[in-house]
């Protein structure tokens, strides 16, 4: 393979900022979300599951027009943002990150979930007895517990937003140097008559960030599960 | 099963823009001929690969000059049967509230002007939509597209491009006309000159494994009846046979 | 009065009835295999919440129905040796031993910390995670653990039952110092007359889900 | 809402029909991959690892070419497949389904390899002293612990199934009454005039079948975890 | 010849290395915590495997390192109860008394059956889940399970540590029952001189890992 023209290496700082940023934007929630579903029993709880899914249920497109919707600059939330704190999500690279966290947030939170419901209670009880109150069970026991399940979670989330355009194009278009991503700039070329060899290359480009993220992630959570699980 | 069953029954591959209208021609088609058709809108990408790969189309319908041409090239679809149906005019269009209101476009227009300081320019995408392409050549004909390139975002399709203007998102935008007519969110504002862009064009032809009967419905494509009803839904009627 | 109690609670198919006070500096509970001992030292915990009826623990009310009054466990400071051991997995040996200690913000104090290491033996396991650890290491570390962050009652669930007799030897002369010296009082689950008549004055009976008064552990005979 | 178009009954018995098989597709090779991601270490883990997060790093539409390209009846597979057993895929709703299973297993494989990895080795120990051979251990105690990451993970499969149309409307097309889903219909809306209505409707269907999805799920996976960690 | 061995093995730390050939129809494990005696049963149940060395179980074979015989663990009928029960969550405290018997497809045996939920007192834990049983339930459900399964050897982990010793003077008899007529032999761990001196002829001791030959168990002084 040649050595990689300027703009895809822009594409893939871009790829690579927004998967960040999405998988950051995403985790304080998910994990409190997660944690809700694992531990908790209240009404209306199948309904906070189901909201959780629907970014997976419905059409990426669909997606993305419900955040245009609900964040544009026009909307109450967007022009929130945007008087009280200068954010302004519009066809910028944030909120690619943004719609990205809205598309990773169900696997991320299914995760998490998963590894918080195995923790045996017992130990929480005798962090309890130990003098911990429900913040620091949580910091100190819960949360290292459930690691590995989160970094599962993330890599999943980073990946969907490496993956992701259909949200993403239809909330921020698809703007080169700003919110043009690897998977914009594959879906373009798929579109082009006679540019499978451009599309290909990019393909290519995306798998290897995705193996390096991968076995990054891997290493950590053999790390976290090593000590979560309590052999070393 | 449905698809293929044993009755008489035709398969468009269209272009997922001109479902609405193809519905209705379908189901006058089938009144006239008792042939039923069954329709499959998506990209017109898609839709020609899947040609490609022995995707049982009998018509292949596109919104785009480009990929029918690539299935001329590939002997994928019969030329003879090609027909240049349907065209369409490029518009630029604002949303409904805007104080834009007529922009007369020429060499001389100030896009950077009428957009402000940081507002963009929406069409589709300007290498892989059609609609993008069309602006794009006639941006750079006109001697305009320096200045707006890097104001330009690029949106999936038309409809996309339409919605973010309409939720004033972006305050001009370039579309069909037929789009822009059907959203009262937006208003359009004015018109690229006839000739500073290739004429818009949706061909339609019969795939190279296409049914006898789906020469009767190029035909009908063609027809008085088609025409009344691709008109209602806005769009120009050419049928012209391709050159 | 060291500890105060008369509560009930339903358990499955097992009503769990308690109610005794005892004043001496250790106590024993003692009753067969499946009879709510167990039990009854998570509701003093403050891990189970009775149905109705209240808990004093050296005169400090920590769960009475009527006032609704329930002290959380983590405010309750008591040290509690589980029967099944429940260390952190993800800690090294000596994470585990500062645990209580970190969360009441009690300072390092590093006399007593070598103390209960050279105790019970835990030298050579400080930098070692639970994982691997044999059944008495195990043990033996959630004893420190619950000795280290200097409780104001201490249960012990059946604290000695897989540790060697030297080991125990060594150990239950510590109890006793502690309950001595510390005035930290003791409650103590044992299968073993010997144990208890040696740790406790008094011993409470429980059987099937029972546990009413409190007798002379010196006339304890198996 | 008024009663529902024969068309949209049409989408939603294809749709439930596609997501149901592709979940079921996926579970098979899922599990088994999942418990070699989860207990096995070998050489070229972490390229079958990165091998199953594909589906989720490249653009759905991608992986929908790669699928025509692979096994449409012009392909060695396809014909292979066409010719022994007369299966067919191309623009059928069994190629859907194949589509939509390939973009849910690395969801599916995630939730699964997590639960594998929270079983506590020394039960399986503890089968083998009583006399239980790999495949014994495997279906009597290492599966049934796995189960509630393994229901998490067809949640997911079943979610993505319902919401996939890049990956099916590339390989399968869009045909009405084979291959259409109410994802690849709300697509269709979106993409001409004047038709939010009907798209509306239809995200409420597919919100309404997500919902009572999960709610079973849920249950189901209540059911399994319960017995899996041993209260009831 | 019961049980003969000669075997290294290094975990972690420590070395544990064992050359013992005992010919008793019980023998004891008897070492202080954290001596191997665990580490020991496992290697002979096949659970962790030897570096070199060799194990016969009744005279066969079932680890060789030079003639790479490594008969898995299934394969070894050798019942084993754990020091940490490991019962089977997800599976009644029925399912779980007859997996072994089900394992090997042996036919039920009520008549074994009952005298085995008799003797452990498991009459109406049958149902349940072995979540929330107490500790000693626990126990007592795994040493039924590893009974029921007829194994031609029985390692048993302190199978009494937390039984009561209501439960333990019923259940020693068995054991010795179980020794003399079903001629099943037993290798026990415990740290009672009393009930070694009553179960078993003779004690292996370990120490540091190290378990090299075999003495009486009569001369067990504590
Ligand atoms: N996998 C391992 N890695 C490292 N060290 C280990 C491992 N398994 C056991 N050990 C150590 O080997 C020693 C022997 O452990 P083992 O469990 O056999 O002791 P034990 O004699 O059964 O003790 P106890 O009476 O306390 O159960 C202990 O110090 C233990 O910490
Ligand atoms: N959550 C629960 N649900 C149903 N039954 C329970 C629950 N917890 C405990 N039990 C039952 O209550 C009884 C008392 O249990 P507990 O653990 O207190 O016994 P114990 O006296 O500590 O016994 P051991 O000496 O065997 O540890 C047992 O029969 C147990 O099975
Ligand atoms: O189906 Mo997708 O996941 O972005 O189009
Ligand atoms: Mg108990
Ligand atoms: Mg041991």
């Amino acid at each position: 393979m040649p050595t990689l023209t300027p703009e895809e290496w822009t594409a893939i700082k871009i790829s690579l900022r927004i998967a960040a940023l999405a998988t950051i934007l995403a985790l304080p929630p998910g994990i409190a979300i997660a944690w809700v579903l694992a531990r908790k029993r209240f009404w209306g709880k199948s309904l906070l599951d189901g909201l959780v899914h629907l970014p997976l249920v419905m059409p990426p497109v669909v997606t993305g027009y419900l955040l245009l919707i609900w964040l544009g600059r026009r909307s109450p939330v967007g022009s929130f943002l945007a008087d009280t704190f200068g954010i302004v999500l519009s066809f910028r690279w944030t909120g690619a990150a943004v719609a990205c966290a809205v598309m990773g947030f169900p696997l991320l939170v299914r995760a998490a979930r998963l590894s918080f419901e195995a923790i045996d209670p017992r130990l929480e009880q005798a962090a309890a007895t130990l003098g911990a109150n429900w913040f620091w069970r949580f910091f100190t026991v819960t949360l290292p517990l459930a690691l590995p399940g989160i970094i599962a979670g993330m890599v999943l989330c980073f990946a969907k937003a490496l993956g992701e355009f259909g949200a993403t194009i239809t909330f921020v278009s698809n703007i080169p140097g700003e919110t043009q991503t690897i998977s914009a700039a594959i879906y373009t070329y798929t579109q082009i008559p006679n540019a499978d060899a451009q599309a290909a290359r990019l393909v290519v480009i995306a798998i290897v960030i995705a193996l390096i993220a991968l076995v990054a992630s891997e290493w950590l959570a053999r790390r976290a599960g090593a000590r979560a699980y309590g052999y070393e | 099963p449905g698809a293929f069953a044993q009755e008489p029954t035709l398969t468009v591959f269209a272009a997922a823009s001109m479902k609405n209208a193809l519905d209705d021609i379908n189901t006058a088609f089938t009144n006239e001929t008792k042939i039923k058709v069954t329709a499959s809108y998506a990209a017109s990408s898609a839709l020609m690969k899947q040609i490609e790969q022995g995707a049982p189309a009998d018509v292949f319908a596109s919104a785009d000059l480009e990929w029918m041409d690539y299935g001329n090239q590939r002997k994928l679809v019969k030329s003879d049967t090609r027909v240049n149906l349907l065209g369409n005019r490029l518009v630029l269009i604002a949303p409904a509230n805007s104080k834009t209101s007529s922009v007369t476009i020429n060499k001389d227009t100030k896009f950077t002007e009428l957009l402000g300081a940081d507002g963009r320019l929406v069409t589709g995408d300007v290498r892989a939509v059609p609609v993008g392409k069309y602006a794009k050549a006639a941006l750079e004909k006109l001697g305009l597209w320096a200045q707006v390139e890097p104001r330009m975002a690029m949106a999936e399709n038309v409809r996309a491009a339409l919605a973010l203007v309409a939720r004033e998102e972006a305050p001009l935008g370039i579309v069909y006309e037929t789009d822009a007519k059907v959203e009262p969110k937006v208003k359009i504002v004015g018109a690229f000159p006839e000739g500073s862009h290739e004429p818009i064009v949706y061909p339609a032809a019969v795939t190279t494994q296409g049914k006898p009967d789906a020469a009767k419905y190029i035909q009908f494509l063609r027809s008085d009846a088609a025409k009344a009803i691709f008109e209602k839904y806005g769009f120009t009627w050419l049928n012209k046979p391709a050159a | 009065m060291m500890l105060s109690l008369d509560f009930a609670k339903r358990l499955g198919q097992v009503d769990i009835v308690a109610k005794f006070d005892v004043d001496a500096k250790a106590a024993a509970l003692y009753g067969p295999s499946g009879a709510g001992k167990s039990s009854l030292i998570n509701m003093i915990a403050g891990l189970i919440k009775p149905d109705r009826g209240h808990i004093a623990i050296r005169g400090e009310t920590v769960f009475d129905s009527e006032a609704r009054i329930n002290v959380p466990a983590h405010q309750r400071n008591v040290g509690y040796v589980f029967q099944d051991g429940r260390l952190f997995p993800h800690m090294t040996v000596r994470s585990n031993l500062h645990y209580g200690r970190r969360m009441h913000r009690l300072p390092q104090d590093q006399a007593a910390e070598d103390r209960v290491v050279a105790l019970l033996n835990l030298g050579n396991l400080l930098t070692r995670r639970p994982g691997n650890l044999s059944g008495g290491e195990r043990q033996r570390v959630a004893i420190g653990r619950a000795l280290l962050m200097q409780p104001r009652i201490l249960l012990l669930d059946e604290p000695l039952a897989s540790l060697d007799s030297a080991r125990k030897a060594e150990v239950l002369p510590y109890f006793e110092r502690l309950r001595d010296e510390s005035g930290v009082p003791l409650l103590y689950v044992s299968h073993s007359a010997d144990e208890i008549r040696r740790m406790a004055a008094v011993v409470v009976r429980v059987a099937d889900g029972k546990a009413f008064g409190v007798e002379d552990a010196a006339g304890l005979i198996a």
